[in-house]
């Protein structure tokens, strides 16, 4: 019997290309515009606080949460309010947004925020801060993190896990924060543990990031409850349930939290942020990216402030004419974005520009199941993709959700990238889980 | 010789069946069930298409519920008139016919008009597109175009053009409601065709902005509601139609529309554009001077976006 | 730059591949039964080159017409009809007739393959369906065997090859030829008879030495008597991830544990369990027909339980069986159970307590 | 089937059993009989013969009683009915040839539930005229001897390379050196020939439909 130490059965190992691992984070130059949604994260939009014309100085709010799951925004340059309506967003909906044009007086380097005495703050207030702050899941799920924070009446969080596996191949931002600013992830780390009375935590990280374990290690304070744990280089090795199985040997349960366990599960640069904006009292306004893929000429990790249209960015970075595909995330989960006008949000993790070479997606032909398994033994929530490809096609999408757990799961899309036939079973599946949501809404 | 085989067969026959007669008497006396011989009369007559346009789970329930009462005859949309008068005749009901209803699509965007400004690749269905960053035409409120609800149509009411716009042959529409449904974006209602004033734009934008997704997108100026102001009102930056008052909504509402927006639907279905409408849309598709015209239409079409 | 002049594309995730597709699966299946298909030309010459050319000629153009029949767009290009032929030819004994073949080919495909919907759709190894058609229809042909090594095989066709269709295979010229061509290398006495047979139907039980097994110098079917080579083809597909390794792993293992109980309670009469696993078809059955992955299950359990029962039914039909071979009708018979197997080895959905299905239902 | 107030011609009537309705083909009846007896002609003749026989029989006498027999006990005075003239039958083939009769074995009294004549009691006989009925019974008997016949030819012509087998009439039609496919002779064999008859009939009968379907647009 193999038993899975340190990894999770099943899953893909999909080629790594981290290609801008060694890369330093750079900072981007400010762009002349930004483009703020006010929907960035999963739950209610944000309110505008700011009309046509307002001025705003860097890093002042200006939208506020709406309801507890939702966060504040801030204005990432200093400048002027040009329009508070409709803006393309990266799912290729018109969603409120205010764009802000940069003043070239303003000073954009104080930034605006109140420093608190973090020690002195119960976990309640600790946690309204972190709402304060508008952090919310960097990885790319975009939940907002205070909320996580705070789990379920009955429930409490007694071991942290902090993602640090970035199993998405090209990505290397989180590789990069580790190795350059592992202090303050520390610091982000202690203020969670804190807040949510957690005794221990464990940074997993895959075991082809040497460097990143080794900085993570030197930078946990002598005596401190919290150990580096290295993993199994897999895909998805950096989901929830994964890292669960992977690090503590528990399942979440289905259709459950990974409070449920007793478990919390941060992003490192979920974790870094709250290190770097808690005790100054800011508002999260920027974040690293990787800019990757055959399609770029300067490939790397950079610091962009949030709402920097893609058109910016490759215009900094440069873009080759053969780019055929931008995806916002990685290339096994990311989503691929309509156009260049889309600003960036904090949901992404990095921006991949691949060439027509890179993609070999779709454009296979699509050949009927074989049968061949495969999915099936790759399906880390051990499903039966085949199974549901062929009801998916069937369109007995109610069924694949009550007999045969389709909401389990998580669209990892290890199913769809090894099926030597093409199925796009993942698109299916989403279709599915669309088509059910109408229905429940419908009754 | 042939007198005992005659009386063995006659008495064995005779003693089985005297005994079996009195199980088959109590058990129709026992398990008798009556049902309405009239409800197959009518399902047999009903277009057994089970669409479901009347509201019931298929044709069966509903000649079920004709013969309680508690539904017309009429409510089938998908049935003839001349079906629908003979089953009220055969049961001595009211046929309660209702004014013809339609499918109306709130989009005119085809491809000669909507822009597409990314590729989709994937299963060809809207629903699959419009998961896919909302299909990568220009205007996500619009129609996408691959057919969707064509597929869903029993009554091959439904046809993609030339444009990859679905057009609706109202002819054949029962208004069963199936694209309605189906349409990942919304598009569809239905409509009695008495509401003859009907605005095909769905567009949130406003202006230059929805200008630059779609030539014959709404730019919210109000001239309809200005034109016909009892029935016509603006919501947003899209003029709302008060079918209540549909008295009011009036044909000189379409005529200062500026892109085609909202139009005039004959009773035969054909879609008609005011004058101002019908000229600035012949712009579009045929620019004068232009033998690329569609290179150079693009182009400008780029400029113009960059710059805004 | 005008970064718009190509619109960008969009698609659902995830957005890369593998590179292995059906096609390329289908036809490293073919080119591993190429070293095969050659040893068998090498052992039995031309008439066996003849059949396996046949059956493949016969399983493409059917499958071709099939498709142009349900106007469909021609499916022979995805290689799998191909391996279809490569198989048929291969199960075969090499004097078969080929217009025996050919109507062999014509059945598996046809009404195995076609009529369900092509590939993916079938429920049985259409080559086996094909066989089993044959060996039912023509018992006699299907099993007269030709001895390996002929002398003169690559310079004449064995007589029965070329039987004019629906005449009778004539069996006795066929001996008579074998019997001559035996004896102009030195040698007189030829039983007729496979390892097997002569195990089974000889009236002291007789039991081939195991190297004559391993290296092939056997009778049998075209292509399943060189076990070494089926052995290290079939690790090669194992190696490039074109083959479930369990399914001839667990086929293996059953024969061996079911025939070593034999074995273990009657040496004089039972074969060893090597013996069992180089003899007959089993070999290549085990990493070339059972391991099809259509009409196989899709868990890792049930693949196990798959294997490991049609290695114990083909050593019940060896030793109960009215046949000396038992492999065919073992994997149609596991074909055949293959989908309750497959639903009732569901994997247990992550965070889910295993249901309990039977009672349920 | 059209049971509408006007009703068929006879003679459609008396045609809708050999194609429009085959009970074979068509309705998929009387399976058990057709795939176990049909290995040699002369069996398909006799058993079609039989019910044949049957039906005509039993559809005058129900089709003459049909006033008579209450609804409620109609399947019961039905079954008295059949039964009393397959045991006629069963004794005739006795009586004519020992050697036909035992390669039939229990088919012949196992018409008694052969669908197609109490189907054809049920939906036509008892709601029709004498005359009638006996057109609808012997167009059905022929089109179901027909449909056994088109299986029993192809299977004794391959299965045995002959026609009309064990009887004086015996036609060898490969010579002596003909191969017989074993396999047609055996159950197997049936159901492969009725599956490709019934997907050649079909196919048939669905590209006629579509022709007149064209037609009719045009």
């Amino acid at each position: 019997m193999k038993s899975y130490v340190n990894s999770f059965p099943h899953g893909v190992h999909p080629p790594d290309c981290k290609y801008t691992a060694d890369a330093v984070i750079e900072t981007l130059p400010l762009p002349p515009e930004v483009t703020i949604l006010l929907s960035q994260h999963i739950g209610a939009p944000a309110k505008a606080l700011v009309a046509k014309k307002s001025k705003v100085m860097r890093g002042e709010p200006i939208a506020e949460a709406v309801g507890f799951v939702s966060v504040p925004m801030h204005a990432p340059i200093a400048g002027t309010v040009t329009a508070v309506d409709y803006a393309l967003n990266p799912r290729g909906e018109m969603a409120q947004a205010i764009k802000i044009k940069i003043d070239p007086d303003a000073d954009q380097e104080e930034i605006y925020g109140t420093p608190r005495d973090l020690a002195s703050l119960t976990p309640d207030e600790l946690i309204r801060a972190v709402q304060e702050t508008g952090t919310v899941g960097l990885g790319g799920a975009a939940f907002p993190t205070h909320v996580k924070m705070k789990p379920p009446a009955g429930k409490s969080v007694d071991t942290l896990i902090v993602n640090g596996c970035e199993c998405e191949p090209y990505l290397t931002t989180d590789f990069r924060i580790m190795v350059e600013e592992s202090d303050k992830i520390i610091t982000g780390i202690q203020l969670v543990m804190e807040a949510m009375g957690a005794k221990e935590a464990f940074i997993a990280i895959e075991n082809n990031k040497p460097e990143a374990l080794e900085s993570m290690a030197k930078a946990i304070p002598a005596g401190a409850p919290i150990s580096v744990r290295s993993l199994m280089t897999k895909y998805p090795q950096g989901a929830e349930k994964m890292l669960s199985r992977a690090v503590l040997h528990k399942d979440v349960p289905s259709g459950g939290l990974p409070s449920d366990i007793g478990v919390g599960c941060f992003n490192v640069a979920t974790l870094l942020q709250l290190g770097q904006l808690l005790p100054k009292g800011q508002g999260l306004i920027e974040r690293v990216i990787t800019v990757s893929g055959g399609g770029v000429e300067r490939p790397g990790n950079y610091r962009i402030p949030l709402g920097t249209p893609i058109r910016y960015i490759m215009e900094q970075v440069g873009i080759r004419p053969e780019a055929r595909k931008i995806i916002s995330g990685g290339p096994m989960m990311g989503m691929s974005l309509s156009s260049q006008d889309i600003p960036l949000t904090k949901g992404m993790s990095g921006l991949l520009v691949l060439t027509e070479e890179e993609m070999r997606d779709g454009g296979g032909t699509v050949y009927p199941c074989i049968k061949c398994a495969r999915c099936v033994d790759a399906c880390p929530i051990f499903l039966n993709p085949s199974l549901l490809g062929l009801l998916a096609r069937k369109a007995r999408y109610e069924e694949m959700a009550e007999e045969h757990h389709l909401n389990d799961c998580f669209e990892c899309g290890c199913c769809t990238y090894v099926c030597p036939s093409n199925i796009p079973l993942v698109q299916y599946f989403r279709i599915a889980k669309a088509m059910n949501r109408e229905r429940e809404a419908a009754k | 010789m042939l007198i005992s085989a005659l009386s063995i067969a006659g008495g064995v026959m005779l003693l089985l069946g005297l005994l079996l007669a009195a199980v088959l008497a109590i058990a129709n006396k026992k398990l008798y069930v009556y049902e309405d011989p009239r409800i197959d009369e009518v399902e047999a007559q009903l277009p057994s298409a089970n669409c479901g346009a009347c509201g019931f789970a298929g044709c069966r329930a509903f000649a079920e519920a004709v013969i309680r009462g508690e539904a017309a005859p009429g409510q089938c949309t998908a049935s003839s008139a001349d079906t629908v008068e003979s089953i009220a005749a055969y049961l001595g009901v009211d046929a309660g016919v209702g004014e013809k209803r339609v499918a109306r699509l709130a989009c005119s965007g085809g491809d000669n008009v909507a822009r597409r400004f990314a590729h989709y690749e994937g299963r060809y269905s809207c629903r699959a597109a419009s998961l896919v960053a909302g299909g990568g035409k220009h205007c996500t409120f619009g129609c996408i175009g691959y057919g969707d609800c064509v597929a869903v149509c029993p009554f091959d009411a439904l046809h993609m053009n030339e444009h990859m716009l679905p057009v609706v042959d109202e002819a054949k529409c029962t208004a069963c409601g199936n694209c309605v449904v189906e349409c990942p974006k919304h598009l569809f209602s239905i409509h009695p065709i008495s509401h003859q004033l009907w605005v095909s734009c769905s567009t949130r934008l406003r202006g230059k902005d929805a200008k630059a997704a779609c030539a014959v997108a709404c730019i919210g100026c109000g001239l309809c509601a200005k034109a016909a102001p009892e029935a016509v009102s603006m919501d947003g930056n899209l003029p709302v139609v008060d079918y209540g008052k549909n008295e009011f909504a009036v044909r000189e509402a379409i005529e200062n529309c500026p892109s085609g927006a909202i139009l005039w639907v004959e009773r035969d279905g054909r879609r008609v554009l005011g004058v101002k409408a019908a000229a600035a849309l012949e712009k579009v598709l045929n620019p004068p001077e232009a033998p690329l015209k569609k290179t150079s239409a693009s182009e400008a079409e780029q400029k113009s976006e960059v710059s805004g | 730059m005008s970064t718009e002049a190509r619109p960008l594309i969009i698609g659902s995730s995830p957005h890369i591949r593998v590179k292995q597709s059906v096609p390329d699966i289908m036809f490293h299946v073919a080119l591993a039964l190429l070293p095969v298909a050659a040893f068998a030309v090498w052992s039995f010459g031309l008439s066996a080159l003849l059949l396996l050319l046949t059956t493949t000629a016969a399983c493409v153009a059917t499958e071709h017409t099939a498709c142009l029949i349900a106007r469909r767009s021609t499916t022979i290009r995805d290689w799998s009809v191909v391996v279809t032929g490569l198989i048929l030819g291969l199960t075969l004994p090499p004097s078969t007739p080929l217009w025996m073949a050919v109507l062999g080919s014509i059945f598996g495909v046809s009404v195995t393959k076609s009529l369900f919907g092509g590939l993916g759709y079938n429920c049985f190894n259409p080559a086996l369906v094909g066989r089993a058609f044959l060996q039912i229809a023509f018992p006699i042909p299907l099993t007269t065997w030709t001895p390996p090594d002929l002398p003169g095989r690559f310079s004449s066709l064995l007589p029965t090859t070329l039987t004019f269709p629906f005449l009778r295979a004539d069996t006795a010229a066929l001996a008579d030829y074998i019997r001559t061509a035996l004896a102009s290398g030195g040698v007189d006495g030829w039983s007729g008879a496979t390892p097997l047979s002569m195990w089974k139907f000889a009236e002291v039980p007789q039991f081939e030495s195991l190297p004559r097994l391993f290296l092939g110098s056997i009778a049998g079917s075209t292509g399943e008597t060189a076990t070494w080579l089926i052995i290290l083809c079939g690790l090669y597909l194992i190696a490039r991830n074109m083959m479930n390794w369990r399914i001839p792993a667990g086929m293996l293992l059953g024969a061996f544990l079911l025939s070593g109980a034999f074995w273990l309670s009657d040496k004089t009469h039972y074969p060893s369990p090597m013996f069992m696993l180089f003899s007959g078809g089993l070999m290549f059955g085990a990493l070339f027909m059972a391991s099809d992955m259509v009409a196989s299950p899709m868990t890792s359990a049930g693949v196990w339980i798959y294997g490991f029962f049609i290695g114990m039914v083909t050593v019940i039909i060896r030793i109960f069986g009215a046949l000396p071979e038992g492999v065919m009708f073992a994997i149609l018979l596991g074909n055949a159970v293959s989908p309750l197997i497959t639903s009732a080895t569901q994997p247990r959905t992550y965070g889910l307590v295993r249901q309990k299905r039977w009672i349920k239902q | 089937m059209s049971m509408e107030k006007k009703g068929p011609s006879s003679w459609d009537v008396f045609f809708a059993g050999f194609w429009r309705d085959n009970p074979v083909f068509v309705m998929l009846l009387g399976t058990c009989p057709t795939l176990a007896v049909t290995n040699s002609v002369i069996n398909c003749f006799a058993m079609g013969v039989s019910t044949l026989f049957v039906l005509v029989m039993s559809g005058i006498l129900i089709s003459m009683l049909r006033n008579f027999i209450p609804k409620q006990v109609r399947i019961a005075s039905f079954i008295v009915v059949i039964a009393t003239f397959v045991t006629i039958v069963d004794y005739l083939i006795q009586s004519i040839s020992l050697d036909l009769y035992d390669s039939l074995g229990a088919f012949i009294q196992l018409i008694v539930v052969n669908c197609i004549i109490l189907g054809r009691a049920e939906a036509f006989a008892s709601r029709n005229g004498v005359m009638r009925s006996v057109l609808d019974a012997i167009g059905m008997g022929i089109g179901f001897t027909i449909a056994l016949l088109c299986l029993g030819v192809v299977r004794e012509v391959l299965g045995n390379g002959t026609l009309l087998m064990n009887t004086p009439y015996e036609i060898s039609l490969f010579g002596p050196r003909f191969e017989p496919w074993s396999v047609m002779i055996l159950p197997p064999g049936g159901f492969f020939v009725l599956g490709v008859e019934l997907l050649f009939f079909n196919w048939w009968r669905k590209r006629k439909e579509a022709r007149a379907l064209a037609q009719a647009k045009a």
